[in-house]
C-alpha cells in the first residue's frame, strides 16, 4: 500500500541572508572546527560575525530514549557515547545516579570508590587532553594535537589494561566496578603514567607563546553574572571567576578525602579558560597519585558492593555450569539470570546525580516506575548548556575568533545532541 | 654571438628548471611530512616505497587519476585558468634564479638559466600576479569559503608586497644593480644579512606572508575557512596550486639566500668552486625551506586583523626605517 | 625573429584590447586589459626597456587591475547588464575623438624623417647603455628633467587617494553597507581601527601576564 | 620577557621533542600489543568433551546486548535437548561493551584479541558460532588476513 | 473483606504480597509449599500457611517477621537443594516463579550440598511433557486438569518426599491437550512440546488478544518473537474463560505463520493468479467494481464477511458496499445463527438473545442439547463442569454422542440425530406417538426433563447452532422459544464462528444496518448517510442464493464460500459466472481458485479490533504481529478500495472505525410480536440402503478449516468416520479400513475408526475436516442425514 506521508517538519534557521543582503556563511555541519557537527549560521560583515545561530541535532540519536528502552546494565554503554572524549566520567555519572536511585550509595566500598576516583580524573585529564590538542590546532598550532594524543594514547592503554576497552569504557558497574577490578600491575602503571604525564609541555608552547596570547586573550569575554545565567558549569564557568566544582562543592565518591586545588581565573576570556583547564590537568595528576596511593592501601578489599539483588554474581560461580554434574551454585544461577534477563529494579521514584565531568556539571536524572527499566532518563549534558553560550561569545568578533571561542567552551556534539 | 651550444645549454638548463618546477614540491612535500612527522613525534609517511620516500609520487598519481570536479554556477573559463595563473609565476621566477656561480666547463656557463639585469624585479612582478590565482579561483569558484580565501589571499598579497618591495630596495641599495646574479656576487665580502638585519627580518616575514604559509595561511586557514581559494578544486588543478605553493616556497627560500645570505658565497675548495656554490646555495635554501617547516609545526595562526595589521603597522614602518637606515648607512660607508 | 615577435604582441595586445572593450563580463575584459598589460610590457622588452616591462606588469598588472577585479567580484556586476553600457554623448564623443587620436597618430608619424628617432627621443639604447640600464635612464627623466611634474603628480595621487579614503568611509553610503570591509582592508585597514586590532598592540607588550 | 620569546622556547622545546624517537607503532606489521583484558571481537569456546558448540542457546548475550548483536535460534534435536541452530553474532551493530560475555551463563563467549574488521562486503561481518570459534582459537587476524594480503 | 477469603487473599486485596509457589489465582489452596507461611496472633505459635487459613476478625497477622523470612529462605534453599541447574535451557526461566522467589528472597549462596535428582525427561502425549526434576510438587497441574478442566488426566504417584506427578491414565495422557497443565506450572516441569527449545521466554512480546477458535472468546496472551508467534498463555485471568483455555487457544496459532499463507496480492492473469503490489490490485479491484456498478447496476455486487474477521474488518467491508458501491447484498457466510436470531428476537426480544455466561452457571438446570459442547465450545463446557462440581447448577446432557460433559450431569441422554427440535416441542406440549422413535428418548426421561425443568427456579438451554445449519436452526430456535415462554429457561446458541455475533452487529446482513437496525429505517439511514456523506440503498439486499445466482461482482473476505456451502457445486457454477471474484483469504483455497484478483488478508494475531462472542460482550483484539509478507489488516484493504473509489475513510488505525461503528449503532429494542414460527420438516428416517445417522459436529481437536492449518492440531485429529463397535461389526469394516460413505446425494471415501463414544447407528465425522467433506453428502445439510457405509476393498 501506499506509504503514509508524513508532513515533513522543516526547521528554518531564523537568520536569513534575504533582509539586508549580508552575506550568511554556514560553518559546519562539515566544517574541520566545529568539534563534530555542528552548524553555526553566522551572518558576517566581512571578517566580523554580526550575528551568529546554532543549529544542532546533526548527531542525535535519541541516546535518552534508547535508554528508556533498555535496562539499567545495558544503558550505561550508550553514555560511553554521548561525550565519547571522556567515556569513563559519563559512566561514573550515570552509575552514580542509578545507586542513588536504588538508594545503595553507602554500601559501594571504599576501593570502589578510589578506583573509580583514579579513572575519573584519567578521564578529565583524557578530555583535556583532546580539549588543548583540538583547540591548538583550531588556533593552527598542530604539533600541539599530537602531543595531546600521545599523552592520550597512555591513558587509552591504562583504560584498555582496566577494562578493555580504549576509547567507550563501560568502566564501572551499578555496586561497584563488577569485573573490572585492577588488574595485576595496573595501580603501578597509573602511578607511572602520574610520574611522567608532561603537562610542562603544553604549557610551554602555548601558555607564553605571543602569537597565542594575541589570539586567545581578551577574546570570547564572558562576564561571571552572564556565565552564572547562561548555567555555565566546569572550566567555563570557572574561567569567568566563580569557584564551584561538584567535586568540592557537592561531594561524592571520596573527592572530600584527597587534597586538590580548585583553579579559578577571573577575565572570563578563552585564555582563562584554558589556563583553567591546564591547571586541572596539573591538579588531575596529582589527584591521580593521591588515589592509587589510598587503592594500594585498600588491597584485598572488595571492589563491589554484598547485594545479592543488584551486583551480578562472581561468574565462576555460575559458570561451573556443566550439562551433566552440578558444580555451580544455583542461587547464582537463578539470581546471575533474573539479573540479565530483568536487571535490577530501582523502587519507583526518581533521582538526579550530578558529577564534575571535563566538561561541567553532567547530571543524570532517572525516572523509575519500579520496573527494571528507567521510566524516563534525563542527561544534563554540560556540553549542551556551555554551546548556549556561543552567540555571546561570538557575535561582533572575527571568523577566526569563532574557531577559538567554539574550541574553548569545549564542546562535544555527541553530548550536546545526544 | 649565439652558436649551437648556446641553444642547447639553454635547453639544458630551461629542461633543469622544469624539472625543478615538477620534482621540488615534490621532495619538500615529503621533506615536510618527514619533518612535520618527526616533531610531532611520528615517523610521517611511511608506506609508499622505501620508507615513504615515494610517498609524493605515488599522491602525484592519484591526484592525476581524480575526477577534475567544476563547481556548478562558477565561471568555468577563469575557474580553468586560474591554477595556470598560480603556476606560471612560479616558473617563470624559478628561471631567473642563479643557484650557482659561473662554471667553466669548456665554455664559461652561469648556473641560471637567463640573468636578467631586472631579475629582482621579475620576481616581484611575478610575485604580484601570484594575486590572480587566489582571486581568480575563490571568484570563480561560486562558493564562499572560495570567496574568502581569495579575498584574504589577494589583501594580503598585495600588502606584503609592498613590505616584501621596501626590503629588497634596500638590497637594492646595497647592491646597485637589479640583476640577482650581480646581488650575490656584491656579497663577497659580507652577506647582506649583516647589515640588513631588520631588513632581513621584514624580507623573511613577508616572504612567508607571500606564500601563504603558517603562521600567516589565512588564506587557506583550514580551520577557518576550509582550505580557502582552492576549496572546491580536486585532480590536477588542485595539483598546480600545491605546486605553485612549494614553488613559490622555494622561490622565496632561494631569494633569501640570494639576497640575504650571500647565495653561493661560502667556504669552498679550491676547483671545485661551482658545487660548493651550488651546494652553498642549496643548502642556505633548504635551511630557510626548514624554517618554514618548523613555523608551521609550533605557531598558532595569525588572526586576520592582526595580519594586516602586522603588515602595515610594524612591518611597512620598519621597511620604512630599515631603508632609511641602509640609505645612510651606504652613503657613510660609501 | 623580434619583427615577428613584435608584430605577434601587438596582435595580441590589439585582440586582448578589443576583448576588454568588448566582452560582456566585466571579469573577463579585466583579465583581457591583464593580457593587453603583459602584451605591452613585451613590447617594452623588445624595445629594450625591460624596466618599464617590469614596473608596468607590478604595477597595472599587479595591483591596479587586481584591485578592478576585486571590486568587480565583490559589487556583483552582473545584475547591471540590463543597464545602458554606455553614457549617451559617450558613442557620439568616441568616434570622432578615436578619429582624431588615429589622425594625430599617423601625423606625427609621417610628418617626421625619422619617426624611430622620434619616438625614442633623447634616450636610445647608446645612451642608455651609458647610463647603465633602463632603470637609470627613467630615473635621470624623472629626477632631472620632469621633476616638478613627477612630483606634483605625486601630491595629486596622495589628494586623491585621501579623497578616495575619506569618501568611502562615509557611513552611510550605499555601496559601503553592500560592501564588506575587505576593500578598505586590502586598501590598508591602518583606516579602520577595530577593538580587536588593538589587542595585538597590547599582547607583545604585556608580555609578564598576570597568569 | 621580551615579545618572541614565548615563541622561540616553543620552538625550541619542539626541536627537542622531534630529538626523541618517535612513539608510532608500524600498523599492521608491528600492532600495538594489546592488554590482557582488551576487549576484541567476541570468541566463542570450542567444547573439549564434544568438539562443538559450547553454547546452549540460553538467549542471556542475546537479552544483555544492547544493540542487538546477537541473533540465536535454537530448536529441539532428535533425543529432546536443545539445539543451538543458529548464533550469528553482527560485528558491524557490535559496540564492544562486553555485556554478552559477562551475561553468558556457560563461559561460551569468550574474549579475543582479535579486533580487525577489515571486510569490503558489510554482511561478512555478521559472523557464526563456527567462524567464533576459528577466531577464539587462532586469537587474531580473523577478518583482517583475508583482505589485507590482496 | 469478603467473608470466606483466606489470609493470604486478604493481604493481597490489600496491597501485601506475599510470596507463594503452589497457590494459583484459579484454583483452590492446598498448602503445598509453605511459602506463604505467616504468624498469626491468636494462634499456635507457629508460622501458619496463609493461603489455606480463613481470614476472621481480630486476626493479627504478620507476615514479614524475621523468622517467616527465615522459613521461607529456607523453603526455597530446599528446594533448590535438588533443583538441576537447567536455568540456561529451561523454557520456563524468565518466567519461572521459583526464580522469582529466590532472586525476590535476596538469596546469594546455597547452604546446603546440592544433590542432583536425574529422571529422564516423560513425554506425556503429543504435546505435553513432564521433566521430574524440575518438579517442585505444588500439584498445580494435577489441581488444574481436575478443579478447572474436569478431565483428571494428571494425578500424584508415591508420597511425602518421592512423590511425582503422573498421568492419571497409562504411561500416554490422552485428555483434551488443553495445556492448562504447563500453563499453571510455577516451575518448567510440565512443559509444551511444540514451544520447547524454540524461545525464550522473556524474549517474548506479549499482546493480549482474543481467541478466534470458537464464539466464547477466550482473552489470552499471545507471545511472539521476530514476527513469529510462537505461544498463547491463559493470562491474565479475565471473563469469558477465567483463565482457562482448551486445545485450540493453547497450540491452534500454527497457521499464523504457516509457509502456505498468502503473502502478496494476487490478480489473474491468463488463467493464472500473478503476483502483484497493492496499489496494482486495488486499483484493479476498484476499476473493475466501477465498470460493473456502471454497467449491471449496483445491485449485481455484493459482499460476503465472515466470521472470523473482527467487527471492524465487516464493517469496513460493508462501508465500502453500502456506502461507496450502494449495494445491501451484505453477507456473512453461511450464517445459522442469524436465523436463529432473527427468530428469538421476533419471538422474545434482543434482550432474550444475549445472556451472561454467569447466568448459565448459575441456573438450577442447564439444559445442553445436541451438539457436545466440550467439542466445540470447550472453555464453556470446563466452566460448566466446574459449576456442577461447586454445585451451583445441574446440567442436562440430550446430545447425539457421548460427550465429556455426561459424567458431569445429572441426566444424561442421547438423542437421534435430527429430532431435537421434536425433543424440545415435546418438552413444552404432549408427545406424541412416534416421539420415541423418533428420538431414541423415553417417555419417562422426556418427563424427568420436564419435572427438572419444572421444579427449578432458573434454567439454560446452551446449543451449537453451527450443527444446524441448513433449515432446522429455525425449528430448534423456535422450540427453545417456547421452552423459553413456559419454563422462562435463558437461551444460549452458540454461534459456530467467533465473531458470528459481531459480524451481525457489524451491518453484514441484507437488512441490517450496523448496530442491527432494519435497511429500511429512516432515521437510522439519514443518521449513517450524514457521517458516511453519502447516499445508501433503502432496499435491503437479495438473500444470499439470489444474489449468488445473479452476482456480477462478488467481494468475498475471510469465507471459502465453496466449502462451506451446503451446495458447492451451485456455488461453483456462481462464481463462474460472475465477471469479477475479489477474495480476501489469508490460505489459498477452493474459493480462491475462482477468484479474479486474491488480496493477502490477515489472521487475529495480526490485527487489531474487536470481537463480539456468544454472550454479546464486546472483546478488544490486538495484533501480537506485524503481517505476514504483503498481508495487511482486513479493514485498511477495504478502506483503501474506498478510497480509490474516492470516499477516503480517513482512518489509520482500526480504532477509528471501532469508534465510528459504536457512534452509529443505534439502539434498535425490537418489539417481539410473540410469533414463533410452527415447526416444518421431520428428520429422515434410515432406509436400508441408508440404515445410519449421519453426525457432523466439531470435534474438541477440529476448529475452523483455515484455522487448523498447524501441524499440532493437525496431528491430534485424524479424519475418519467414527462407529459404535457393534455397528462396525454389521458393516463389515474393522478399524482402520477404508470405508464408502453415501447417501443419496454423494460419497466419499474415508478411514473407520471404532469408537467408544459413538452410540449405536450413528456415524461419526468430524467437521472442518478437508478429508471429510460431509458438506457434498447433502443439498439440505448433511447433519442427521441417513448414510451408508461400506467397506472399500482394496484391489
Amino acid at each position: 500500500m501506499a506509504a503514509e506521508t508524513s508532513p515533513k517538519r522543516v526547521v528554518q534557521p531564523e537568520i536569513s541572508e534575504a533582509e539586508d543582503g549580508r552575506m550568511i556563511l554556514n560553518i559546519g555541519p562539515q566544517h574541520p572546527s566545529t568539534h563534530g557537527v555542528l552548524r553555526v549560521l553566522a551572518k558576517v560583515a566581512g571578517e566580523t560575525i554580526e550575528e551568529a545561530e546554532c543549529d544542532i541535532g546533526y548527531l542525535h540519536r535519541g541516546v535518552e530514549k534508547l535508554i528508556e528502552t533498555k535496562r539499567y546494565y545495558q544503558g550505561m554503554t550508550y553514555t560511553d557515547r554521548t561525550d565519547y572524549t571522556a567515556a569513563p566520567a559519563n559512566n561514573l555519572g550515570y552509575i552514580l545516579a542509578v545507586e542513588k536511585l536504588l538508594g545503595i550509595e553507602n554500601e559501594i566500598p571504599d576501593r570502589a570508590h578510589y578506583l573509580r576516583m583514579i579513572v575519573m580524573e584519567l578521564a578529565r585529564i583524557y578530555g583535556h587532553l583532546i580539549w588543548i590538542g583540538t583547540h591548538a590546532l583550531d588556533m593552527g598550532a598542530m604539533s600541539m594535537f599530537l602531543y595531546a594524543f600521545r599523552e592520550r594514547e597512555k591513558i587509552s592503554g591504562l583504560f584498555e589494561e582496566g577494562c578493555g576497552a580504549r576509547l567507550t569504557t563501560n568502566f564501572f558497574r551499578v555496586g561497584g566496578v563488577g569485573r573490572h577490578d585492577d588488574p595485576p600491575g595496573w595501580l603501578e602503571h597509573v602511578q607511572e603514567f602520574a610520574e611522567t604525564f608532561t603537562v610542562e609541555e603544553f604549557d610551554t608552547l602555548l601558555t607564553d607563546n605571543e602569537l597565542y596570547k594575541s589570539r586567545t586573550k581578551g577574546v570570547g569575554i564572558i562576564s561571571t553574572e552572564d556565565a552564572i545565567s547562561i548555567g555555565l558549569t566546569g572550566p567555563s564557568l570557572r574561567g569567568s571567576g566563580v569557584e564551584w566544582d561538584l567535586r568540592r562543592h557537592r561531594p561524592y565518591a571520596r573527592y572530600n578525602e584527597i587534597d586538590y586545588k580548585i583553579p579559578v581565573f577571573t577575565e572570563g576570556d578563552v585564555y582563562a579558560r584554558y589556563m583553567v583547564r591546564l591547571n586541572e590537568l596539573y591538579q588531575s595528576r596529582s589527584m591521580i597519585a593521591q588515589c592509587v596511593e589510598r587503592a594500594r592501601d585498600l588491597r584485598g578489599e572488595p571492589a563491589n558492593a554484598n547485594l545479592a539483588d543488584v551486583v551480578w554474581p562472581e561468574i565462576e560461580r555460575v559458570s561451573g555450569w556443566q550439562p551433566d554434574k552440578r558444580s555451580g551454585d544455583m542461587e547464582a544461577m537463578i539470581n546471575h539470570f533474573k539479573l540479565v534477563i530483568e536487571g535490577y529494579k530501582p523502587p519507583a521514584g526518581d533521582a538526579y546525580f550530578g558529577v564534575e565531568s571535563p566538561k561541567g556539571e553532567l547530571g543524570f536524572y532517572f525516572v523509575s516506575d519500579g520496573s527494571g527499566i528507567p521510566y524516563r532518563c534525563h542527561i544534563r549534558s554540560p556540553s549542551f548548556v556551555n554551546l548556549s553560550s556561543l552567540k555571546q561569545l561570538v557575535e561582533g568578533g572575527l571568523m577566526a575568533d569563532l574557531v577559538a571561542c567554539i574550541g574553548s567552551i569545549d564542546i562535544v556534539l555527541g553530548e550536546v545532541d545526544r | 654571438m649565439v652558436d649551437g651550444w648556446d641553444i642547447v645549454i639553454l635547453a639544458i638548463k630551461g629542461l633543469v628548471v622544469l624539472a625543478l618546477l615538477a620534482l621540488a614540491p615534490m621532495i619538500f612535500v615529503l621533506a615536510e611530512r618527514k619533518i612535520l612527522g618527526r616533531i610531532q613525534a611520528r615517523v610521517g609517511p611511511n608506506r609508499v616505497g622505501p620508507r615513504g620516500y615515494l610517498q609524493t609520487f605515488a599522491d602525484a598519481m592519484k591526484l592525476g587519476a581524480k575526477e577534475d570536479l567544476i563547481p556548478p554556477g562558477g565561471d568555468k573559463l577563469i575557474f580553468w585558468l586560474a591554477p595556470l595563473f598560480m603556476a606560471v609565476p612560479a616558473a617563470t621566477s624559478l628561471s631567473v634564479l642563479p643557484i650557482g656561480p659561473e662554471v667553466e666547463i669548456g665554455r664559461t656557463i652561469g648556473l641560471w638559466v637567463t640573468d636578467l639585469n631586472v631579475g629582482v624585479l621579475l620576481i616581484l612582478a611575478m610575485g604580484s600576479l601570484a594575486a590572480y590565482g587566489p582571486v581568480m579561483s575563490g571568484w570563480s569558484s561560486n562558493s564562499k569559503y572560495a570567496h574568502f580565501g581569495a579575498l584574504r589571499s589577494s589583501a594580503q598579497v598585495i600588502s606584503y608586497e609592498i613590505s616584501l618591495g621596501l626590503a629588497v630596495l634596500a638590497v637594492l641599495m646595497y647592491a646597485g644593480s637589479f640583476s640577482l646574479v650581480d646581488i650575490v656576487n656584491s656579497q663577497k665580502q659580507m652577506w647582506h644579512i649583516v647589515p640588513q638585519i631588520l631588513g632581513f627580518f621584514i624580507f623573511a616575514a613577508s616572504a612567508v606572508a607571500e606564500t601563504n604559509r603558517p603562521p600567516f595561511d589565512l588564506p587557506e586557514a583550514e580551520t577557518e575557512i576550509v582550505a580557502g581559494y582552492h576549496v572546491e578544486y580536486s585532480g590536477m588543478r588542485w595539483a598546480m596550486f600545491f605546486l605553485a605553493e612549494y614553488a613559490n616556497m622555494f622561490v622565496a627560500s632561494m631569494l633569501v639566500t640570494i639576497l640575504y645570505l650571500g647565495g653561493w658565497n661560502g667556504w669552498t675548495i679550491p676547483g671545485l668552486e661551482g658545487i660548493m656554490g651550488v651546494m652553498w646555495t642549496l643548502l642556505k635554501a633548504f635551511f630557510f625551506i626548514f624554517v618554514y617547516f618548523w613555523l608551521r609545526a609550533v605557531l598558532p595562526r595569525l588572526r586576520y586583523d592582526q595580519l594586516m595589521g602586522f603588515c602595515w603597522k610594524i612591518l611597512l614602518p620598519a621597511g620604512v626605517l630599515n631603508l632609511f637606515l641602509v640609505a645612510i648607512l651606504r652613503t657613510i660607508w660609501s | 625573429m623580434s619583427d615577428l615577435a613584435c608584430t605577434w604582441l601587438g596582435l595580441m595586445a590589439t585582440i586582448f584590447g578589443l576583448g576588454t572593450v568588448l566582452l560582456r563580463s566585466p571579469v573577463h575584459s579585466a583579465l583581457s586589459l591583464v593580457m593587453v598589460v603583459f602584451h605591452v610590457a613585451g613590447l617594452f622588452v623588445l624595445m629594450g626597456a625591460g624596466f618599464l616591462a617590469a614596473l608596468q606588469v607590478i604595477v597595472y598588472a599587479g595591483a591596479i587591475i587586481v584591485l578592478f577585479l576585486f571590486t568587480m567580484m565583490l559589487l556583483n556586476l552582473e545584475q547591471h547588464d540590463n543597464e545602458p553600457h554606455m553614457h549617451r554623448y559617450q558613442k557620439w564623443l568616441g568616434f570622432p575623438l578615436g578619429g582624431a587620436l588615429l589622425i594625430e597618430a599617423t601625423w606625427i608619424a609621417l610628418a617626421q624623417a625619422n619617426p624611430s628617432e622620434t619616438l625614442l627621443g633623447k634616450y636610445s639604447p647608446e645612451r642608455l647603455s651609458e647610463l647603465g640600464g633602463t632603470a637609470f635612464g627613467i630615473a635621470d627623466a624623472m629626477f632631472t628633467s620632469y621633476l616638478l611634474p613627477f612630483e606634483v603628480a605625486g601630491v595629486l595621487l596622495l589628494a586623491a587617494s585621501v579623497a578616495a579614503l575619506s569618501l568611502a568611509r562615509k557611513p552611510d553610503e550605499d555601496i559601503m553597507k553592500a560592501m564588506p570591509d575587505m576593500v578598505s582592508d586590502a586598501a590598508g585597514s591602518m583606516t579602520q581601527p577595530s577593538v580587536q586590532e588593538s589587542k595585538l598592540n597590547q599582547s607583545p607588550t604585556e608580555r609578564g601576564d598576570n597568569h | 620577557m621580551p615579545f618572541g620569546t614565548g615563541i622561540i622556547k616553543g620552538m625550541a622545546k619542539v626541536l627537542g621533542i622531534g630529538s626523541r624517537e618517535p612513539v608510532t607503532y608500524h600498523y599492521p606489521e608491528n600492532p600495538r600489543p594489546v592488554a590482557e583484558r582488551f576487549r576484541g571481537m567476541v570468541g566463542m569456546r570450542r567444547d573439549e568433551v564434544t568438539d562443538l558448540l559450547s553454547c546452549v542457546g540460553c538467549g542471556l548475550c542475546e537479552t544483555a546486548c544492547p544493540n542487538e548483536v546477537i541473533h540465536i535460534d535454537t530448536s529441539q534435536a532428535e533425543d529432546g535437548t536443545r539445539w543451538v541452530e543458529r548464533y550469528e553474532f553482527d560485528l558491524g551493530r557490535c559496540i564492544y561493551c562486553y555485556l554478552c560475555i559477562e551475561a553468558c551463563p556457560v563461559d561460551a563467549l569468550q574474549v579475543t584479541h582479535a579486533y580487525h574488521t577489515l571486510t569490503p562486503d558489510r554482511s561478512e561481518l555478521v559472523i557464526s558460532s563456527e567462524e567464533m570459534m576459528e577466531m577464539w582459537e587462532s586469537q587474531d587476524r580473523f577478518l583482517f588476513e583475508r583482505y589485507w594480503n590482496e | 473483606m469478603q467473608k470466606g477469603m483466606t489470609v493470604l487473599q486478604a493481604a493481597n486485596s490489600i496491597g501485601i504480597d506475599i510470596p507463594t509457589l503452589c497457590n494459583h489465582e484459579i484454583l483452590d489452596p492446598v498448602g503445598a509449599c509453605r511459602m506463604c507461611v505467616v504468624e498469626i496472633q491468636p494462634g499456635p505459635p507457629r508460622p501458619t500457611a496463609s493461603c489455606t487459613t480463613p481470614a476472621t476478625d481480630g486476626m493479627e497477622v504478620k507476615t514479614n517477621t524475621d523468622s517467616m523470612q527465615k522459613t521461607r529462605r529456607q523453603t526455597i534453599e530446599l528446594l533448590l537443594q535438588h533443583h538441576p541447574l537447567d536455568c540456561p535451557y529451561c523454557d520456563q526461566s524468565g518466567t519461572c516463579e521459583l526464580q522469582d522467589e529466590t532472586f525476590g528472597q535476596n538469596i546469594w549462596q546455597s547452604p546446603f550440598e546440592t544433590v542432583s535428582k536425574a529422571f529422564p525427561e516423560e513425554n506425556l502425549n503429543e504435546v505435553i511433557m513432564i521433566n521430574h526434576n524440575r518438579c517442585i510438587l505444588c500439584y498445580r497441574c494435577v489441581r488444574v486438569c481436575d478443579e478447572q478442566m474436569g478431565v483428571h488426566a494428571l494425578d500424584v504417584a508415591e508420597r511425602g518426599g518421592r512423590s511425582f506427578i503422573v498421568s492419571a491414565q497409562h504411561k500416554f495422557m490422552d485428555c483434551e491437550r488443553c495445556g492448562m497443565c504447563i500453563e499453571v506450572c510455577p516451575v518448567g516441569a510440565v512443559l509444551s512440546r511444540p514451544f520447547k527449545h524454540v524461545a525464550r521466554a522473556f524474549q517474548t512480546l506479549t499482546s493480549e488478544t482474543t481467541c478466534p477458535h470458537c464464539s466464547v472468546g477466550c482473552s489470552l496472551q499471545l507471545e511472539s518473537r521476530k514476527g513469529e508467534v510462537l505461544r498463547a498463555r491463559a493470562r491474565p485471568v479475565k471473563e469469558p474463560n477465567r483463565g482457562i483455555l482448551c486445545n485450540k487457544g493453547f497450540f491452534g496459532w500454527e497457521h499464523v505463520n504457516h509457509p502456505n499463507r498468502i503473502h502478496a496480492p494476487m490478480i489473474r492473469r491468463a488463467g493464472n493468479l500473478v503476483e502483484v503490489g497493492w496499489q496494482e490490485a486495488l486499483n484493479h479491484v476498484a476499476e473493475r467494481f466501477l465498470a460493473i456498478a456502471e454497467l449491471d447496476g449496483a445491485d449485481t455486487i455484493g459482499a460476503i464477511g465472515s466470521g472470523n474477521l473482527t467487527v471492524e474488518d465487516n464493517y469496513a467491508l460493508q462501508r465500502l458496499m453500502r456506502g461507496s458501491i450502494g449495494t445491501n447484498n451484505l453477507y456473512l457466510g453461511r450464517n445459522g445463527y442469524e436465523v436463529a436470531a432473527s427468530t428469538i428476537e421476533t419471538a422474545l426480544g434482543s434482550e432474550a438473545l444475549y445472556n451472561n455466561q454467569d447466568q448459565l452457571l448459575n441456573s438450577d438446570v442447564c439444559l445442553v442439547i445436541g451438539g457436545d459442547i466440550n467439542g466445540s465450545h470447550n472453555v464453556l463446557s470446563a466452566h460448566l463442569k466446574s459449576a456442577t462440581r461447586k454445585g451451583l447448577t445441574r446440567i442436562i446432557a440430550v446430545t447425539r454422542v457421548d460427550s465429556a460433559i455426561d459424567p458431569f450431569a445429572s441426566l444424561s441422554l442421547r438423542i437421534k440425530p435430527g429430532s431435537e427440535s421434536t425433543f424440545l416441542t415435546a418438552l413444552t406440549s404432549d408427545a406424541d406417538e412416534e416421539f420415541e422413535n423418533l428420538t431414541g428418548i423415553t417417555k419417562e426421561q422426556l418427563s424427568e426433563v420436564q419435572k427438572a425443568l419444572e421444579d427449578s427456579t432458573s434454567s439454560s438451554v446452551v446449543w451449537d447452532t453451527g450443527i444446524w445449519t441448513f433449515g432446522r436452526e429455525k425449528n430448534i430456535a423456535a422450540a427453545a422459544c417456547r421452552m423459553s415462554k413456559k419454563f422462562g429457561s435463558l437461551l444460549f446458541p452458540l454461534p459456530d464462528k467467533a465473531n458470528i455475533v459481531g459480524g451481525i452487529k457489524a451491518g453484514m446482513a441484507p437488512n441490517r444496518l450496523p448496530g442491527g437496525c432494519s435497511v429500511s429505517n429512516q432515521h437510522a439511514r439519514s443518521l449513517i448517510e450524514s457521517k458516511w456523506q453519502t447516499a445508501i440503498p433503502s432496499e435491503p439486499g437479495k438473500p444470499m442464493d439470489d444474489f449468488l445466482a445473479s452476482a456480477k461482482a462478488i467481494y468475498i473476505a475471510g469465507e471459502d464460500i465453496i466449502s462451506s456451502s451446503n451446495n458447492p457445486a451451485a456455488v461453483r457454477d456462481c462464481l463462474d459466472r460472475a465477471s469479477f471474484v475479489v477474495v480476501q483469504e489469508t490460505f489459498m483455497n477452493a474459493t480462491t481458485e475462482y477468484a479474479d484478483v486474491v488480496l493477502p488478508g490477515s489472521t487475529s494475531a495480526e490485527k487489531t479490533g474487536h470481537f463480539v462472542n456468544f454472550e454479546g460482550a464486546e472483546l478488544s483484539v490486538k495484533a501480537a504481529i506485524a503481517g505476514i509478507g504483503k498481508a495487511r489488516e482486513d479493514w485498511e484493504i477495504s478502506a483503501r478500495i474506498a478510497a480509490k473509489l474516492g470516499a477516503d475513510f480517513g482512518y489509520r488505525k482500526s480504532v477509528g472505525l471501532w469508534d465510528e461503528f459504536t457512534e452509529l449503532s443505534q439502539d434498535h429494542s425490537v418489539t417481539p410480536t410473540g410469533a414463533i414460527p410452527t415447526i416444518n420438516g421431520r428428520m429422515q428416517i434410515p432406509t436400508v440402503e441408508f440404515p445410519y445417522h449421519l453426525v457432523t459436529e466439531t470435534h474438541l481437536f477440529t476448529g475452523q478449516p483455515d484455522l487448523r492449518l498447524g501441524t499440532t492440531m493437525h496431528d491430534l485429529y485424524e479424519a475418519a468416520a467414527e462407529v459404535n463397535e457393534l455397528d462396525s461389526h454389521q458393516m463389515g469394516v474393522q478399524d482402520g479400513d477404508r470405508a464408502m460413505i453415501r447417501t443419496e446425494h454423494g460419497e466419499f471415501e474415508l478411514p473407520v475408526r471404532v469408537s467408544s463414544v459413538v452410540p449405536r447407528g450413528v456415524v461419526f465425522i468430524a467437521d472442518h475436516l478437508s478429508e471429510a467433506p460431509v458438506l457434498t453428502l447433502n443439498h439440505n445439510g448433511p447433519d442427521g442425514m441417513p448414510v451408508g457405509v461400506k467397506k472399500v476393498v482394496v484391489k
